[in-house]
C-alpha cells in the first residue's frame, strides 16, 4: 500500500538524515573542487574563456571525448551482459557458490593496475595462452589479434568493473519473489521468456545503478586502456593526467575536468527523463521495472515467427526428450563459473609468477623459490604500505557505507524528482577525474593541516567511495517493501527501532557488499594517493606503481600473492563463521 | 494474560468524513462512524469498497484527504503510528522475514522494554493461543499460509493494544481453526475490553462477532446497526441482498392499509405483507429469505405450487432452485431424518410468513 | 637561519636503485654525519606546487629530468643550487649540461635498441635506427615509445631516416613523422612505460624495439635472463638530476649530501655498484670499474656514437606559451589514431 | 470463449505414493490418489496439512522426495512446468508487479503467440467474467485484496488449461462475487471439462462445488468421496469432526442387536442407533451435527430435557448451547416465523432421530 505521509515529516526526515552527507561532500568534496574548476577561467591572472575555446575546437580534444564515453558505454554494456548471470547466481545459487564467486571477481583488485594488464598483454597476446591453445589445436592458423584494439581494451575494462556492475545487480535480485518466475512458468512462459519477462524486469533498478556505476567509474580509465587498446586518441582523464603532472598547466586541467563533469551530467539528465517518461506507473515507484518490461516485451514479440517455426517443428511437448528440470539453472551456473574464472585467472597468473620468479613470462618449474616473498616481508616500506592500505581501506569502507546508508534511507520517500537530482549530486566525486579532485584535496587538508596524515586519505577516498555506495544502497533501500515498516511501527516501533530492528537487519547483506565495495575503492585508489600519501601514511598501490614503473620490483608479484591469499582466507572465515552460528542456530 | 502495557487509552474511535482518493478513484468517500470503548465493530462490503484503506488511515498508513479520526477524543492526525498503539493484522500479513515465529510474535514486547522473563511468557502464551507451538524457531517463508496467518494475529494480540485493528484475520484457516480463533478474539475482547475494528467476508463470523456491522460499498456506509438488525432489517436493498442469501420478486403493491400490504408477483397475490411506508400502486421488490420459505405438504391449497429446477447440496442444507411461474426462488431446507427433501423436477407447494417479508421500492 | 634537524627528505620510488643508494651514498654519509635520509614518496609535479603553495613542503629532493626542472623552475618552484656551498671547481667537473641553476647532474641514464634474444643472434641483431626501421631484414613486432614518454621515438626516426646524429637538433618534426609513418604498421605498441615496453618484449608482442637500457643490464647483471638483449650503438642519453623544492625544510643538509655524494671517489661507488648509470663528474672516472665499461652509457667506448637528448629544444615555446614538447605530443595525437 | 490452444490433453491425473519433507517436517506423507478428466476434486484439511505442497508438487515447483505425478498416463516428473500446461492460481497471487490487469491477464495468451485482436477479446471477456472492468490498466499494487485475487483467477482461466490447480482462489472475496465466481468456475468446469483441484478453507464451497473432497490430516489423505458422503458417512472422528459442525458426547454401547445399537450417555439412554459395527460393552463417541436436534415442547416426555446456556445468532439460524446434565450440546436452529427460539436460561426438551448418529470408537 503506497503511502502520502504528511509533507512536513517526510522532509523533516529527510532533512535529518541528508544534512551530514551532504556537508561532508560540501566540505570535502565541493568546495575544494569548485575551488580548482575555478582555475579553468584563468590564464596568467586574467579571466578568460579561452581554455574552453580551446578545448572546444581542438580535434585532440573532442575525440578524447567522444574516446571517453565511447569506452564507458560500451565497458557498461559489455559489463552489464558479462555480469548479469554472474548475479543471477551469486543471487540464486548456493552460499558456498556465492563464495567462490565473490573471490574470483573481486581478485582484479589486489594487485596494480598495471601488473593486471600486462597479465593479459601475456595472455592475450600473440604468443598468449589464447593463442597459443587456439593455434595448437588448429582452429586459428595465425595468432589472432585480441589486444592492442578495442577487444583487448574491453576485456580489460570488464575485468575491473565487474564487482560493480555485478554487486548493483545482485542487490536488485536477492529480493526477489521466485514465486512470480513459477507462475510465469504456470502461465505457459518457457524459461528463458520467464527469465527475461519476469525476473529481468524486476532487476531494473538494480540494472540502472550498476550501469550508471559502472559508466560513470569508465570515465575515469587511466592505465588499462592505454595499455590494453591500440595506437588510439588518450582518454580524457589521460589529457587531465598530462596537463596537471607533466605540463603543469592548471587551467587546462581544470576546463577539461569541468567538461566532462558537465556532459556526464547533461547525459544523466537525459537518461533520467527518458527512463521515468511515459509509463503510468504510481507515484514514481516500479517504474524503471515497468520501463523494461515494455521494451522487452516488444522485443519478444519480434520473435513470434520464429517461435512459430519451432512450434510446428518440434513434437509434442509431454513426449520429448527428458530434461532433467534443473538442467537450465546448470547453464547459468556453468557460465557464471567460466567467467569468475577467466576473472581471477590473470591474477592467478601473477601470484605463480610469485612463486616462479623468472623476468620472462615463461614459468618454468624449476624457478620455484619464495625469493620474493622474502624480499616483501622483509622490508617496511612493504609491509607499512600494505598495513596503512588495510587501515584506510577498512575506516574509508566504514565511513563510506554509514554515509550511503544514511543518504539512501534519507532519499527513501523523497519525490523522484528530488531524489534523482540528490543522487546526481553523490554521483559527482567519480565523475570528476581523481586527479583533479586529488590535488583539489590536497589543497584542503594543506588549509586545515591534515596533509600527510592517514585521515586526509580516508576523507579522500571516502569521497571517492560515496557514489558507488549510495547506488547500491539507493537500489537495496527502494527493494524493501514498506508495509513490513508499517508493521513495525503498528507494533509500537519508533521510526529509530524501526530503523534498527527492521530496516537495517534486512539491508545488512547490502551494506556489507557496499562496505565492500568502498573498501575495493579505497584499496584500489592510486590517483588521490599519489598527492595525499607521505612519508607517514603510503600506500600499497601507490608502493606498487612506484616500484612497477621503475624498477618493475618483482616484489609486486608477491604482494599481489599475500593480499589474494589473506582475502581468500579472510572470506573463507567469514563463510564459515556464518554457516556454523546458522547452524547452530537450528 | 498480564497487559504489557498499562492501557491509557479506552479505545473509543470516531471516525468524521473521512475521505481518501488514488488518482481519480475515490476510495473512500465521507466515512462517518463512531466506535464505543470496547466494541466489536466489522466492516464488511464488497471487494474494492474501501475497508483496507479505512483500516490503513486508522493506522497511520495512509493520510486522509479529508477529515478527522480520533481516539479517545484526542485527534490522531499528525500522531505517527507507532504512538497510536492500534495492533493491526494486515491483509497480507507482513511477518518480519528475517525473524523468527517467536521474534516476530516478541516484537512489539521488546519495543516496550518488556522484562526478558514476561516477554518469554507472553510469548509463549501467544504461541500456544494460536496453536504453533514447535514453530517458534521457523521463518516465514518455512511456514503455511495459514500459519503466517497465525503468527500475524499473535503479534497483533500479545501486546493488547486497546484498539486493534484486523483485515480478515482468519481468512485463510480452516473452519475448526478459525472457529477456535473466533472464540479466542471474543475472549480478548470481553476479557480485556479490547475495541476492535475487524474485516472480514465471512458473514457468520461478523454476525457471531459483531456488536455491530457496517456495510460499506463504493467507500461510504451502506448501514451501521448490530448483526440482527443488519440480518432482518437492512435499509435498503443493497444491504438486503449483500448480507445473507436472499430472493428478490418483482411486484406491485395493489393495497395498503395500516401498515399492512397486499402485492401482486406475477399471477400470485400475497397478503398481509409489513408495508413499511411503501404505499399502494408502486412498484416494489419482494425480499425474502431462502430458509423462510418451507415446503407444505404437495398439493397444499394455501400453499404455492413450484417445481424443483434444482439442488444445492451443502451438508446441514440443500438449498433449492424453485420456480414458480415466470419468477424463481431458492429454498433452503435443513436436511434432517423425517424431513420432506424433494427431488429434482418434483412439484412442489410453498409457503412462507408475509412477517417474513421485507418490501423494497424497486 | 636556525639549526636543521639532522634529517634529509628523499622522494623517491623505492626499489633496488635505492637501496643501493643507500648503501653507497646515504649509509656513509649518515655515518660521517647523524644526518638521516629520510624515504618520503616520489611527488608529481602537481604535488610539488601544490606543496609549495600551501607551505607543507615534504620534500628536501628528488630525482628529476631537466624537462621538469623547466617547468618547475620557470615557476619559481624549484630552490636554486648553491654551488657556493659545494665544493669549488665542481662546475667544471660536471659534464655538460650537468650544472643547472635548479639541478644538478647526478647519473645519466639511457635508451636504446633492445632486441629479443631468441629472435635474434647476437652479431646478426638490429644495430641502428635504420635496421629497426628496416622491416624485411629483421622481421617481426615493433614496440616503440610514445613521445609522451622521458624518451621519444623523434629522434630515432630521424636517424633511422638519416640524419647524422650531430645534426639532430633543431629537430625535423615534418620528417620524423614521415620517417614514423613507415613503421607504424609493423609497431605492435607505442608503449607509454617503460615496464610496458618490456612487457612487450617479454610477452612475445614485439620483438625488437626501443626501451631504457639500465633494467635489463642490471637483471644480467645479477644473473637473470630477461630474454633481451640490448644494442649501445645510437642509443640515446639522458641526464637525471637531484633538484630541491621552494621552502624545502632541510636545504643545508641537501646540499652536504650532494657534496658527499659528487666527491668523485663516492659518485664512483655508487656507480661501481649500479653499473646501468654513467658518470656526471668527470673527475670519478678514474675511480670506475673497467669491468662495468661495457654496460655503462657514456663510458669512453659508447660516447662517440651517443645521441644526447637535448631537452632545452623540447622545451622550447613558442609565441602562443606552447612548448615543443607539447606541440609534437598533440601532432602524435591525430596521427597515432588514423 | 474459445479455447486458446487445442487442448492436447484430457486432464485426466494421478498421483502416486507422493512425499515431500522440509528438513525433518514431513508435508506430505504417501499421498496417492487418481483425479478423473473433468473432475472437480477439493482438498480440505487443517492449515499445514500439506494441501499447498501438493499442489505445488503437480504443478512442478517443488520435487517430489517419492512416488509419481501422472497426467493422463504420462509421468511429469522431469517435465519443466511451463510445459504442463497446468493453470495455478496460488495462496498468495503471485501477480506481476511490472505488468498492468491487462498484461497480467494477457501474459498466457502472450506466451502461446495468440494473435492480437483474438487476445484483445479474450483479455475483455475474462476481466468482464472477474468483474474487473475499467481496472485493465492499474497495476497491482492499486488493487484491493479482492481485486488482486480476481485478476490472479482471470490470469488462469484464460487459456483454459485442462487442469486447474487452485490454491483458496476465492479466499479474499465477499460472499456476492465468491458465489458468482463459484458459478463461473463451475461452468468452466462444466463446459470445457477442466479438471479442477481446488483447495479451500470453505466447507460450503467444497461441499456445493466438489465432484469429491479429498480431507487431509498431516500429509495424509484421511478420507476421499463424494460431498455427501464425506458429510454424511465419515470413516472417522477425524473427518467427522473437522467437515461440518459436530457434537461428541462420550457414551458406552450397552447392547447391540442386528445392526442397531443402545448407548448410554451419561443418565441418558439412546435406543435404535446404527451400530456401524461397534460391539457392545465398548465405549465410544456419540456423534451427531447441530441441525439434527431440534426442539419439542418443553416438557414432552419422549424429549431430552436440557437448559439453554448460550446461543450464537448467525442470521439464518441460531446456535443454542445446550446443558444436558455433564454433557452439552449445540443445536441449530433455523429463524424464522412461527418457529420456537428459546432464549437464553429457558427450559428446553429436545429430540433427534437415532439414524442421525453415527458412533465411532473412543
Ligand atoms: N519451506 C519450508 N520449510 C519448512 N517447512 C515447510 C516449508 N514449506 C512448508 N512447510 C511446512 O509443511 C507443512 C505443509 O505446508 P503446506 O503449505 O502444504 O500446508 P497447507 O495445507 O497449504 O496449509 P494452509 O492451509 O495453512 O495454507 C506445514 O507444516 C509447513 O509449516
Ligand atoms: N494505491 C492505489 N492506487 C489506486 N487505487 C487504489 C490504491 N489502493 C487501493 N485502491 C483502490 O481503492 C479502492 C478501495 O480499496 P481497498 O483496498 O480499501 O478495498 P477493500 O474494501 O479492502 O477491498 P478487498 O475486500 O478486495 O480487500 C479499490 O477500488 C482499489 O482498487
Ligand atoms: N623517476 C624518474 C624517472 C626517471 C627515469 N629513470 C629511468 C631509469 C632507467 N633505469
Ligand atoms: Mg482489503
Ligand atoms: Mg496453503
Amino acid at each position: 500500500m503506497p503511502k502520502l505521509r504528511g509533507p512536513d515529516t517526510v522532509n523533516r526526515a529527510a532533512v535529518m538524515l541528508l544534512t551530514g552527507p551532504l556537508l561532508f561532500l560540501l566540505c570535502f568534496f565541493y568546495v575544494p573542487l569548485i575551488q580548482t574548476l575555478w582555475m579553468s577561467f584563468w590564464i596568467d591572472g586574467v579571466f578568460t574563456f579561452s581554455n574552453y575555446e580551446r578545448a572546444l575546437s581542438s580535434a585532440l580534444y573532442l575525440n578524447a571525448f567522444v574516446w571517453t564515453f565511447e569506452l564507458a558505454l560500451f565497458t557498461t554494456i559489455l559489463s552489464l551482459v558479462v555480469g548479469y548471470p554472474v548475479a543471477y547466481v551469486m543471487a540464486t545459487g548456493g552460499s558456498r557458490l556465492r563464495l567462490f564467486i565473490l573471490i574470483c571477481i573481486i581478485m582484479p583488485f589486489w594487485t596494480s593496475a598495471l601488473v593486471r594488464t600486462f597479465a593479459w598483454v601475456a595472455i592475450l597476446g600473440r604468443e598468449g595462452i589464447v593463442n597459443s591453445s587456439l593455434m595448437y589445436l588448429s582452429i586459428v592458423s595465425r595468432p589472432m589479434s585480441l589486444v592492442f584494439n578495442r577487444i583487448g581494451v574491453f576485456i580489460g575494462t570488464v575485468h575491473v568493473m565487474l564487482p560493480y556492475m555485478v554487486l548493483c545487480l545482485y542487490s536488485s535480485m536477492h529480493g526477489i519473489d521466485r514465486s512470480l518466475v513459477r507462475a510465469a512458468e504456470t502461465l505457459g512462459a518457457g524459461r528463458m521468456r520467464s527469465f527475461f519477462l519476469i525476473y529481468v524486469p524486476q532487476t531494473a533498478p538494480g540494472i540502472i545503478s550498476g550501469s550508471l556505476l559502472v559508466f560513470i567509474v569508465s570515465l575515469g580509465f587511466f592505465v588499462t586502456p592505454a595499455v590494453l587498446g591500440g595506437n588510439q586518441s588518450p582518454s580524457v582523464v589521460v589529457l587531465v593526467e598530462r596537463h596537471m603532472g607533466v605540463m603543469l598547466n592548471w587551467p587546462m586541467a581544470a576546463t577539461l575536468s569541468s567538461l566532462l563533469l558537465a556532459a556526464t551530467l547533461l547525459l544523466f539528465a537525459v537518461f533520467n527523463r527518458y527512463v521515468r517518461a511515459g509509463h503510468a506507473a504510481p507515484e514514481g515507484q516500479g517504474g524503471e521495472a515497468i520501463r523494461l518490461y515494455t521494451l522487452i516485451a516488444k522485443l519478444d514479440q519480434g520473435w513470434r515467427p520464429v517461435r512459430a517455426l519451432w512450434r510446428r517443428f518440434s513434437p509434442n511437448p509431454l513426449r520429448r526428450r527428458r530434461r532433467s528440470a534443473r538442467s537450465q539453472p546448470r547453464l547459468a551456473t556453468l557460465m557464471a563459473a567460466l567467467i569468475a574464472t577467466i576473472t581471477a585467472f590473470p591474477i592467478l597468473l601473477i601470484v605463480l609468477m610469485a612463486f616462479f620468479p623468472s623476468p620472462s613470462s615463461a614459468i618454468r618449474l624449476g624457478n620455484f623459490s619464495l625469493r620474493w616473498f622474502a624480499l616483501y616481508f622483509t622490508r617496511d616500506e612493504w609491509i607499512s604500505s600494505t598495513l596503512t592500505s588495510f587501515q584506510v581501506a577498512l575506516v574509508t569502507a566504514a565511513l563510506a557505507s554509514t554515509i550511503a546508508l544514511v543518504t539512501a534511507l534519507g532519499l527513501r520517500r523523497l519525490p523522484p524528482a528530488v531524489r534523482t537530482t540528490l543522487v546526481s549530486i553523490n554521483l559527482t566525486p567519480m565523475i570528476v577525474p581523481a586527479v583533479a579532485y586529488g590535488v583539489s584535496a590536497y589543497f584542503l587538508f594543506a588549509q586545515i593541516g591534515l596533509i600527510g596524515t592517514r585521515i586526509s586519505l580516508v576523507l579522500g577516498h571516502t569521497i571517492l567511495a560515496i557514489p558507488p555506495t549510495v547506488l547500491v544502497m539507493v537500489a537495496a533501500v527502494q527493494s524493501i517493501d514498506n508495509r513490513l515498516e508499517d508493521a513495525a511501527a503498528s507494533l509500537g516501533a519508533s521510526p529509530w527501532r524501526r530503523l534498527r530492528h527492521i530496516i537495517l537487519p534486512l539491508l545488512a547483506p547490502m551494506t556489507a557488499a557496499s562496505a565492500l565495495i568502498a573498501f575495493l575503492t579505497s584499496f584500489d585508489d592510486l590517483a588521490i594517493a599519489l598527492f595525499l600519501t607521505s612519508s607517514k601514511a603510503k600506500t600499497l598501490p601507490k608502493q606498487l606503481y612506484d616500484s612497477m614503473l621503475n624498477d618493475s620490483d618483482p616484489r609486486v608479484f608477491a604482494a599481489s600473492a599475500v593480499l589474494v591469499g589473506l582475502t581468500i582466507a579472510a572470506l573463507v572465515i567469514m563463510h564459515l563463521l556464518r554457516s556454523r552460528s546458522m547452524s547452530e542456530r537450528g | 494474560m498480564k497487559s504489557a502495557v498499562p492501557a491509557r487509552q479506552a479505545g473509543s474511535l470516531e471516525l468524521r468524513s473521512l475521505r481518501k482518493s488514488y488518482g481519480g478513484v475515490v476510495a473512500v468517500d465521507d466515512v462517518s462512524l463512531s466506535v464505543r470503548a470496547g466494541e466489536f465493530l466489522t466492516l464488511l462490503g464488497p471487494s474494492g469498497s474501501g475497508k483496507s484503506t479505512t483500516l490503513m488511515m486508522i493506522a497511520g498508513f495512509v493520510q486522509p484527504e479529508a477529515g478527522s479520526i480520533l481516539l479517545d477524543n484526542t485527534d490522531l492526525v499528525g500522531i505517527p503510528t507507532h504512538k497510536r498503539s492500534i495492533g493491526v493484522v494486515f491483509q497480507n500479513y507482513a511477518l518480519f522475514p528475517h525473524m523468527s515465529v517467536a521474534q516476530n510474535i516478541g516484537f512489539p514486547l521488546r519495543m516496550r522494554d518488556m522484562e526478558e522473563a514476561d516477554t518469554r511468557d507472553h510469548i509463549a502464551r501467544a504461541t500456544a493461543l494460536v496453536r504453533l507451538h514447535g514453530l517458534e524457531e521457523r521463518y516465514a517463508r518455512q511456514l503455511s499460509g495459514g500459519q503466517q496467518q497465525r503468527v500475524a494475529l499473535a503479534r497483533a494480540l500479545v501486546f493488547q493494544p486497546p484498539l486493534l485493528l484486523l483485515d480478515e484475520p482468519l481468512g485463510a484457516l480452516d473452519r475448526m481453526l478459525r472457529e477456535q480463533m473466533k472464540h479466542e478474539l471474543r475472549r480478548v475482547h470481553q476479557e480485556l475490553g479490547t475495541t476492535l475494528i475487524y474485516v472480514t467476508h465471512d458473514q457468520d463470523e461478523a454476525l457471531v462477532l459483531s456488536d455491530r456491522i457496517a456495510i460499506m460499498k463504493n467507500g461510504r456506509v451502506e448501514q451501521i446497526a448490530p448483526p440482527r438488525e443488519i440480518y432482518e432489517r437492512p435499509v435498503n436493498q443493497f444491504v438486503a441482498g449483500f448480507m445473507g442469501e436472499s430472493n428478490f420478486l418483482g411486484g406491485r403493491v395493489v393495497g395498503e392499509h395500516g401498515g399492512t400490504a397486499t402485492v401482486k408477483i406475477g399471477e400470485l397475490l400475497l397478503q398481509g405483507v409489513p408495508s413499511s411506508g411503501i404505499r399502494a400502486d408502486q412498484d416494489v421488490e419482494v425480499f425474502i429469505r431462502p430458509e423462510k420459505i418451507v415446503f407444505t405438504a404437495p398439493g397444499d391449497e394455501k400453499g404455492w405450487a413450484g417445481t424443483v429446477k434444482d439442488l444445492i447440496y451443502s451438508g446441514d442444507s440443500i438449498r433449492y432452485v424453485i420456480s414458480l411461474g415466470s419468477a424463481q426462488v431458492i429454498v433452503k431446507q435443513t436436511v434432517r431424518q423425517g424431513v420432506y427433501l424433494p427431488a429434482r423436477g418434483d412439484a412442489v407447494s410453498l409457503s412462507w410468513d408475509p412477517l417474513d417479508i421485507i418490501l423494497f421500492p424497486s | 637561519q636556525q639549526k636543521e634537524e639532522p634529517e634529509i627528505l628523499y622522494g623517491t620510488t623505492g626499489g633496488i636503485v635505492e637501496e643501493v643508494q643507500r648503501k653507497t651514498i646515504f649509509d656513509p654519509f649518515t655515518a660521517a654525519t647523524g644526518i638521516k635520509v629520510v624515504s618520503v614518496p616520489y611527488p608529481k609535479l602537481a604535488k610539488v606546487e601544490a606543496m609549495v603553495s600551501t607551505d607543507t613542503v615534504d620534500l628536501d629532493f628528488w630525482e628529476i629530468g631537466a624537462t621538469d626542472i623547466g617547468i618547475l623552475g620557470r615557476r619559481n618552484l624549484l630552490e636554486p643550487i648553491d654551488y657556493s656551498a659545494l665544493r669549488s671547481g665542481l662546475k667544471d667537473d660536471l659534464i655538460t649540461n650537468g650544472a643547472l641553476q635548479y639541478g644538478v647532474g647526478t647519473i645519466v641514464w639511457g635508451a636504446g635498441i633492445v632486441y629479443s634474444a631468441t629472435e635474434f643472434k647476437e652479431g646478426s641483431h638490429p644495430r641502428s635506427w635504420a635496421d629497426v626501421w628496416d622491416v624485411s631484414k629483421f622481421p617481426g613486432p615493433r614496440a616503440l615509445p610514445d613521445p609522451s614518454y622521458y624518451v621519444g621515438p623523434i629522434e630515432a626516426a630521424l636517424v633511422a631516416d638519416g640524419v647524422p646524429v650531430d645534426k639532430l637538433y633543431p629537430l625535423d618534426v615534418d620528417r620524423a613523422f614521415a620517417s614514423l609513418d613507415k613503421i607504424k604498421p609493423h609497431v605492435a605498441k607505442f608503449w607509454s612505460t617503460s615496464p610496458e615496453g618490456l612487457n612487450l618484449m617479454t610477452s612475445g608482442n614485439a620483438v625488437v624495439g626501443m626501451n631504457t637500457l639500465g633494467r635489463i643490464i642490471v637483471m644480467k647483471q645479477q644473473g637473470q635472463d630477461p630474454g633481451i638483449n640490448i644494442e649501445f650503438n645510437q642509443a640515446m642519453a639522458k641526464i637525471s638530476y637531484w633538484g630541491m623544492p621552494k621552502k624545502a625544510p632541510h636545504p643545508k643538509n641537501f646540499h652536504r649530501l650532494l657534496d658527499y655524494y659528487l666527491e668523485p671517489k663516492n659518485h664512483a661507488a655508487f656507480l661501481n655498484a649500479y653499473p646501468a648509470y654513467g658518470l656526471t663528474v668527470k673527475s670519478a672516472q678514474q675511480y670506475m670499474d673497467p669491468k662495468t665499461a661495457a654496460s655503462r652509457i657514456n663510458s669512453p667506448e659508447h660516447l662517440a656514437s651517443l645521441i644526447m637528448i637535448n631537452d632545452d629544444w623540447w622545451m622550447e615555446q613558442d609565441s602562443s606559451g606552447r612548448s615543443n614538447f607539447e606541440k609534437v605530443n598533440e601532432r602524435w595525437a591525430s596521427w597515432v589514431s588514423q
